[in-house]
């Protein structure tokens, strides 16, 4: 089979996988699997900018909050229905990308870290400043009855599995498509050798602006997601540690794949879930896991399968 | 005395050198000849311990330099000063000076002798480094590795980039180093110098060294300067 | 209060914060400026130092000076010693690259925090302060009868708080002497300026950088012991001495110490006057966003050397 | 002419690199630029290419006057330039490579860059490495394949930067092979230390020394030049 070939099926076998795991699995593990669907598809998000692109962003929860928010204040406050509310949190999550790529692209390295982090910071506080609609840290919850699209309850886990299914499963094919044609080779480009990349001619600040908004739409469309299958929206996700989480994931999971944000983000769900049994002090595990990761996993679960056995992986 | 046996190096996953060999001995000046990019800088950091060997070995007297910590090369004995001279460029010239004294025991003595060899320095002692022209600057590199009171002496490129009168000088300190039995090993593009001054030349291509030729017989001989460097 | 009193009053509480914020400020710069790396997990550090300083002032249990110095002697330097550890055993092997060194100090971040509050719980602990007479202080006023000194209400305060801000001088002076005057400074500078330069004259650079990486953390430490006494300490206390030790170096220019000290008494005096008159949360957005920007448009910093 | 410059001059916080360099540079000349080290050599095509900002002085290419662009609009007009360091995709096949270069001017169109990327590979004789990792090739392959990325540009101005520094005899023999068969296609501005190489494939030679023009000529005129073999004496051209 060719590579492509070989692609394809490792992409459709896992959604073939996960579909039919909703009637294989006890309703537990089911309700976790939805959930770690949804962070997948910020996961691999940040890992369109972290992976392929190279750069290393510790402010995503500031796109994943605007569309969590997008989503969540227009139906909480205006009471939008799903479908628009759902596209006011890609244009929030666009808006705010756009604005934000502009100027962080004009750092580089560990300045870009730091100016991502604080630009997320900012964010943060100023959901908590907004308090009397935001509700801060105890956020808000959305109306059971508000959730509906075309009669079907997105309360219903059976409904909610499946949505976050179709969303996951267009964001990780359209992403692998996105890698592949000519502009993802350019990101990879860049990643390699920006210097290189800038002398064959291309734009490479205006194709890292594109790599920034779509790797913020995706992210904010994960936030909008959550924020419509689970009915909540507060500012914890907004906090440092929601930035730090999708870096985890994908460094766990292997930066620069296509399924690994998602086997990184189901990774250390189930690690922090299981930790969450034993200790109040759960973070620990993700602490520890960093370190572990950064010392002896360089390329993260698939990445070391790839380079190990498997090079065609995509 | 200096020995480069089969050395193989590079940087990460990019070998640059695959096979150097070489000899220094005291009283001697050991130049390598090449062209860009054959790996003459390397062979240095190399046996500085900048880079990690990844085949073959560095003795000097017999200890092997290249089971010691990096730190520990200077410690034995071997000075260095690089391209581009990379002085501590914020600290002042004295300053420079007492970093190449750390581990000398008798540092009044050597502070005082590397002065004598370059009394320009003597004036500008509490000038901060990066204030220097050029050719002050070279002698600050040189001084301050003298002041480890070396047995082998690497210089690399000494003389680019400075006007004639600042060459002459450096030659000179170059010979006296010879005949304090220091073995001096001088990377050098100026074929004129090289000829002037060098007891041996090495040439090196592509990461290996393939002769090892005596001064008088390049000079003599000059078509091989011509087959390896294209002159 | 009136507005000329209740300014002097927001200053001096100022002048504390700037005081702390400086000595913690001034670890993170000296960490970045010699190994070229940013510690995230210097927060952390600072909020280690507060609980030990706790723990030991408790366990001594005699008089709260006996304990209190026990604590500034004590606690700095067993972080110190478990800042030099991560250094060894993580930073070392990841060879210093900033990237990676940023998301194992994120790691470290997490685990020196979790494990404290796993230690010693969840509960914010006082340190009784040494000494803390309050010291009243004069105002004037130019009023009917002329010029007039009196006490207002309110307008006070502590011998402690005073001894703060003179320890922290009498500190940074001594480093500041280090680092100019001592053998030990000479070769951290040189470290600084150029590492590989440093090992070819027989520095043991990884030595130094294990000794700096445990002096930066060892600094923040005794900036949380100076402060227990008045706040208290608590497992999540890190983040804003963080925060604001960022901001430090950022505006002072990465890396320089005299750039670092200026901005901490910016800083710390502008934090504690702006918290007084305005909403802590607008304040820190305002600061946050100034930071980003001064990065983004001035990235060497605003006291550091224009990059053009 | 393809390319004029006039005046143009590089500082660096006062050190000049580049003094009023005045040039002009003809269509389809293969030019060779020579000087000791140090003589800004690679300042200057670095300005001509927009890599390096000018600090005053113009440059037109194509008779119009581009100084103001920044470097991947000028690439975009005709330019092409290769790296005095190699300068590879490192993580990317050697195919991959090669169709990046190719891409940015024939766009989405597939089947063109795909025959294009074929033709440079053959032409370079490396298509038997095409699906190897550019990181893992010598050091000699991948100066070829840097010298691979300008050619699938289809560049009218082609610029290399000491593209034998660091090759062996043999394979600079066939740089020279390959250098005179693109000669009758673009237009060539080499920098180059090795005078084997610059006076057997140059047309016409531009002699730099401390920034400034020292000396134009054909190669047997420069080689007569005494103020040339002054500048050159003492050094060195190794």
């Amino acid at each position: 089979m060719s590579d492509t070939g070989k692609t394809h099926g490792l992409h459709f076998g896992l959604i073939g996988l996960l579909a039919l795991a909703y009637f294989v699995l006890p309703a537990y593990h089911s309700g976790n699997l939805a959930s770690v669907m949804v962070i997948a598809i910020y996961a691999m998000g940040y890992n369109l900018l972290f992976g392929y692109t190279g750069l290393l962003s510790l402010g995503h929860a500031l796109f994943f909050s605007a569309g969590l928010y997008g989503l969540g204040l227009t139906m909480h406050l205006a009471d939008w229905t799903p479908l628009p509310a759902f596209a006011a949190g890609l244009i929030a999550a666009l808006v705010v990308s756009a604005v934000i790529g502009f100027l962080i692209l004009r750092t580089t390295g560990v300045a870009f870290m730091i100016v991502t982090l604080m630009f997320a910071q900012a964010g943060y506080l100023t959901i908590l400043y907004f308090g009397k609609y935001t509700r801060g840290d105890e956020g808000f919850a959305l109306q059971q009855a508000s959730r509906q699209i075309a009669g079907y309850d997105l309360s219903d886990p059976g409904v909610r599995y499946f949505c976050a299914l179709v969303l996951f499963s267009v964001t990780l094919l359209g992403l692998a498509y996105m890698i592949r044609a000519p502009f993802g080779r350019t990101l990879v480009a860049i990643r390699e050798n920006e210097e290189r990349a800038r002398m064959l001619g291309y734009n490479v600040t205006a194709i890292k602006l594109k790599a920034v908004i779509v790797s913020g739409v995706v992210s904010g469309a994960s936030g909008a997601t959550y924020a419509l299958l689970f009915g909540y929206a507060g500012a914890t996700f907004a906090t440092v540690q929601y930035s730090i989480f999708p870096l985890l994931w994908v460094l766990v999971g292997g930066a620069g794949t296509t399924v690994g944000p998602f086997v990184g983000a189901l990774f250390m769900f189930y690690l922090i879930d299981y930790a969450s049994g034993k200790t109040e002090a759960y973070l620990l595990v993700v602490g520890v896991t960093l370190v572990l990761v950064t010392l002896f996993l360089p390329h993260g679960i698939v990445g070391t399968i790839r380079t190990r056995f498997l090079r065609w992986l995509p | 005395m200096l020995e480069l046996s089969h050395i193989q190096s590079g940087y990460g996953r990019v070998q640059v050198l695959f096979d150097v060999s070489l000899t220094a001995k005291a009283g001697e000046i050991t130049c390598i000849m090449g062209r860009n990019g054959a790996g003459k800088t390397t062979t240095l950091k190399a046996i500085m311990g900048m880079l990690p060997l990844t085949a073959g070995s560095v003795t000097l007297d017999g200890v092997t330099l290249s089971d010691l910590p990096p730190h520990g090369v200077p410690k034995s004995g071997i000075a260095y000063v690089p391209q581009g001279r990379r002085l501590f460029s914020e600290l002042t010239v004295a300053q420079n000076l007492e970093v190449g004294l750390l581990h000398t025991k008798d540092k009044a003595a050597t502070r005082e002798e590397v002065l004598d060899l370059f009394p320009r320095l003597r004036e500008r002692l509490r000038q901060q480094a990066d204030t220097l022209s050029g050719g002050e600057q070279q002698m600050l590199a040189m001084g301050r590795a003298l002041c480890l009171r070396p047995k082998v002496l690497l210089l690399d490129e000494p003389t680019e980039g400075l006007q004639p009168s600042m060459i002459d000088l450096i030659r000179d300190v170059v010979l006296q180093m010879k005949s304090r039995n220091l073995a001096v090993v001088l990377v050098e593009q100026r074929i004129d110098a090289v000829l002037n001054i060098a007891d041996q030349v090495v040439f090196v291509e592509n990461g290996r060294s393939l002769e090892t030729t005596d001064t008088g017989a390049l000079r003599e001989n000059p078509e091989k300067l011509h087959h390896y460097l294209g002159v | 209060m009136e507005f000329g009193p209740h300014l002097l009053l927001a200053s001096l509480e100022g002048a504390t914060t700037a005081a702390v914020l400086a000595l913690t400020a001034m670890g993170l710069s000296i960490v970045f400026g010699v190994m070229r790396v940013v510690n995230v997990a210097h927060g952390e550090f600072y909020m280690v130092g507060a609980v030990l300083a706790w723990f030991i002032a408790t366990s001594v249990g005699a008089h709260p000076a006996l304990g209190f110095i026990a604590a500034l002697l004590i606690a700095p330097l067993l972080v110190g010693l478990l800042a030099a550890g991560v250094d060894r055993l993580i930073l070392r092997h990841i060879n210093y690259d900033p990237e990676r060194t940023i998301v194992a100090t994120i790691g470290t971040l997490y685990i020196l925090q979790q494990t404290t509050l796993m230690t010693f719980g969840p509960d914010a602990r006082p340190v009784e302060p040494p000494f803390n007479t309050r010291i009243a202080l004069p105002w004037f006023e130019w009023g009917e009868n002329g010029f007039e000194v009196y006490f207002p209400w309110g307008l006070s305060t502590t011998s402690y708080k005073l001894f703060v801000i003179a320890a922290a001088v009498v500190i940074l002076i001594t480093l500041w002497l280090a680092i100019t005057r001592t053998k030990a400074g000479l070769v951290m500078r040189a470290t600084q300026q150029d590492s590989d330069m440093a090992q070819a004259f027989g520095i043991p650079v990884k030595t130094v950088y294990s000794v700096v990486f445990g002096l930066g953390a060892g600094l923040a430490a005794i900036g949380a012991v100076l402060v227990v006494p008045i706040q208290q300490a608590y497992y999540l206390m890190g983040h804003d001495p963080l925060l604001l030790s960022f901001i430090v170096v950022i505006i002072g220019g990465l890396g320089s110490l005299p750039g670092t000290i200026i901005a901490a008494i910016l800083i710390g005096m502008a934090d504690g006057i702006i918290s007084v008159f305005f909403t802590p949360t607008l304040a820190k957005i305002f600061a946050t966003l100034v930071v980003a920007m001064v990065l983004v448009f001035r990235p060497k910093g605003l006291l550091g050397k224009s990059t053009s | 002419m393809i390319l004029t410059t006039r005046g143009l001059t590089k500082a660096y916080a006062g050190v000049k690199a580049n003094t009023d360099v005045d040039f002009d540079l003809p269509a389809g000349q293969t030019r060779a630029i020579i000087g000791p080290n140090g003589a800004g050599k690679s300042t200057f095509v670095g300005m001509i290419c927009g890599r390096i900002p000018a600090t005053r002085g113009t440059v037109t290419f194509d008779g119009q006057d581009v100084t103001a662009l920044p470097a991947h609009k000028r690439i975009e007009r005709g330019m092409a330039y290769t790296f005095q360091i190699t300068s590879v995709f490192p993580g990317l096949p050697v195919r991959e490579n090669v169709a990046l270069a190719a891409r940015r001017g024939l766009g989405r169109n597939k089947a063109a860059v795909r025959a294009k990327t074929d033709e440079v590979l053959s032409r370079l004789n490396i298509s038997d490495r095409a699906d190897q990792m550019a990181g893992d090739l010598s050091y000699g392959h991948q100066r070829i394949l840097e010298i691979g990325m300008g050619l699938a540009q289809e560049p009218r101005l082609f610029i290399l930067d000491e593209p034998t520094q660091g090759l062996a005899e043999s394979e600079v023999e066939e740089f020279n092979t390959l250098i005179k068969t693109l000669d009758a296609e673009t237009t060539i501005l080499l920098i180059e230390h090795n005078m084997n190489v610059v006076m057997e494939v140059a047309e016409y030679i531009t002699v730099l020394d401390q920034g400034m023009v020292l000396a134009n000529g054909t190669p047997q005129e420069i080689r007569a030049n005494t103020a040339v073999q002054e500048a050159y004496l003492g050094s060195g051209h190794a």
